[in-house]
């Protein structure tokens, strides 16, 4: 059996049963061992004639280079995560010192989180004119909002945004029940130019100064909706611009 | 019961934050404030606005705030020079898409951004930061944008290769 | 040559105006003023709205004009549904970890929470409260995540050294 194969290398002697034996029982730090060697030496072993029962020690050795990568990270202990002995990592319960650390941090950011909660509040009632004046600004300052210093991974983010954005679905389902908002809507945006002297009036000044979607895509419904009646015209100079609303047909 | 200089207060964070003017009907009747004390209050407001950085004007039937016009030239100057050194938010979005689709057309830029991008297209062009490199193959034969060699100096690469792939965000983000 | 009135006054033009927050080596670099004036034109700003309907805040290395807290409820009546989205706790958890522990891995934000955080990290790079600073060393090379300046000025804070010392929140516990 290769579990009987003596071993020589570096840091054990003995056979691979008793290294095995040694490392769950805690006596053998597997740090000190080298594994390259004990592999070499079962490699050796069962070359002469290969046999499928023989290759079971490998998953014991590949445990031990489990447990050897492990053990070289700090706060871990030898057998307890990895499963390879189930009881020692019972007797071995109690929440290492990384756990306990980390829950404690965890705790603090809890507390920060609160804190950020109370400066999101207060910081909140400040009102800023983007919030209300966006589009809006001056031809000179070019567009809304200046970047310092922008990276690559800028890039990238700017990237993966737009494109998670672009497959969101971007329409609006106009419901049954919205019919009498529309109806209203056309006869209040009709009389609305009228009062204007048949414009012309800006989309702008039919809508609310921050519009909610729903009533923007209302608003332009009627608009197209006295359009189709031949009631107005309406002109947008560039995509996605200002339209422009007068009474009577388009000429 | 606001008092006058609460409402002063109050009127003057409207007219901060409104796009257009206001009228002060409006603001009567949506803080049910007394037209009167609504006049003192505007009264103030316009003492306080008399000598500083920004004007208070009747417009329209009703107020707005704005820049005082003597500063105009100075407001121009600053925002412009800004504008050299710095990048909007919509043209960091045009440059990625530019940098990761190039050769690409303003209206395919359009429709991944979903608003108008011509003024973000032209202060890339303007900084160098992207060229016409081509005409599309499409109707109306439009201008295919792609990024320059001053747009790898920006960002500190060697070669295009050298951008992060889009595919790695996902993965790792 | 402006003097310190006008500059005050150019100031307040350029706070009205700017979207962001506007750093005073910014005005004076662009504007070509000199540093210690442009620092006396602030204080007549900064006595100009100790008592007004708007707050002169400094915020994020530079300084902003907003409305006034305390009138807040009075604009959100007039303007109606104003945007009043706040962060999810997720995000906010997120947040903090990475104010304090930039620049840090999405791994190391995850050890400490325990669960997967990547839609909190997800969220907060649209907002762009927080943006990728670096590639790790460790296997993987994972993204590095820091805050921004749009941190701070969300928070209403000035600098990052502003945030109480860590310590301070581990004895609340």
């Amino acid at each position: 059996m290769l579990f009987d194969i003596l071993l020589d290398v570096t840091g054990f002697n003995g056979s691979f049963e008793m290294l095995v034996e040694q490392v769950r029982r805690h006596e053998l730090d597997v740090i000190h061992v080298k594994l390259a060697e004990v592999a070499e030496r079962l490699v050796e072993a069962v070359r002469p004639n290969i046999d499928l029962q023989q290759f079971t020690p490998f998953l014991s050795l590949s445990k031990l280079l489990f447990v050897k990568s492990r053990n070289l990270l700090p706060g871990r202990d030898q057998f307890g995560e990895t499963g390879l002995d189930e009881e020692a990592a019972q007797e071995e319960e109690e929440p290492t010192e990384v756990r306990e650390r980390l829950l404690e941090q965890y705790k603090a950011f809890q507390s920060v989180r609160d804190h950020f909660r109370e400066l999101e509040t207060l910081n909140a009632s400040r009102l800023r004119s983007m919030q209300t004046r966006t589009g809006e600004m001056p031809g000179f300052i070019d567009e809304i909002v200046f970047l310092e210093k922008v990276t690559p991974f800028d890039l990238l983010a700017a990237m993966a945004q737009i494109e998670r954005r672009s497959r969101e679905d971007r329409s609006y389902h106009v419901r049954a029940n919205e019919g009498q908002r529309l109806s209203d809507r056309i006869a209040e945006v009709f009389s609305f130019i009228l009062e204007r002297r048949g414009g012309p009036v800006s989309f702008n000044d039919i809508v609310s100064i921050a519009p909610q979607k729903q009533e923007a895509v209302i608003s332009f419904l009627a608009v197209i909706y006295l359009v189709a009646q031949g009631k107005v015209a309406a002109h947008q100079k560039i995509p996605y611009g200002d339209i422009i609303i007068t009474a009577g047909a388009a000429g | 019961m606001l008092t006058v200089q609460e409402i002063a207060n109050v009127v003057e964070g409207i007219l901060f934050l409104s796009p257009r003017p206001v009228k002060l009907s409006d603001i009567a009747v949506n803080l049910d404030v007394d037209p009167g004390l609504l006049n003192e209050a505007m009264e103030r407001l316009k003492e306080r606005y008399a000598d500083c950085g920004l004007e208070l004007c009747g417009v329209a039937g009703g107020f707005e705030l704005t820049s005082r016009k003597d500063y105009v030239e100075h407001l121009r100057a600053f925002f412009g020079e800004l504008d050299k050194s710095r990048l909007s938010r919509a043209a960091l979005e045009t440059m990625s898409i530019i940098a990761y689709k190039q050769p690409v057309s303003r209206a395919d830029i359009e429709d991944l951004r979903g608003v108008n991008s011509s003024g973000a297209i032209h202060s890339l062009l303007d900084k160098s930061l992207i060229r016409i490199s081509d005409r599309g193959e499409t109707i109306g034969r439009p201008f295919m944008y792609s990024t320059t060699p001053d747009f790898l100096r920006y960002l500190g690469l060697e070669k295009l290769e050298d951008l992060p792939p889009i595919e790695s965000f996902e993965k790792k983000v």
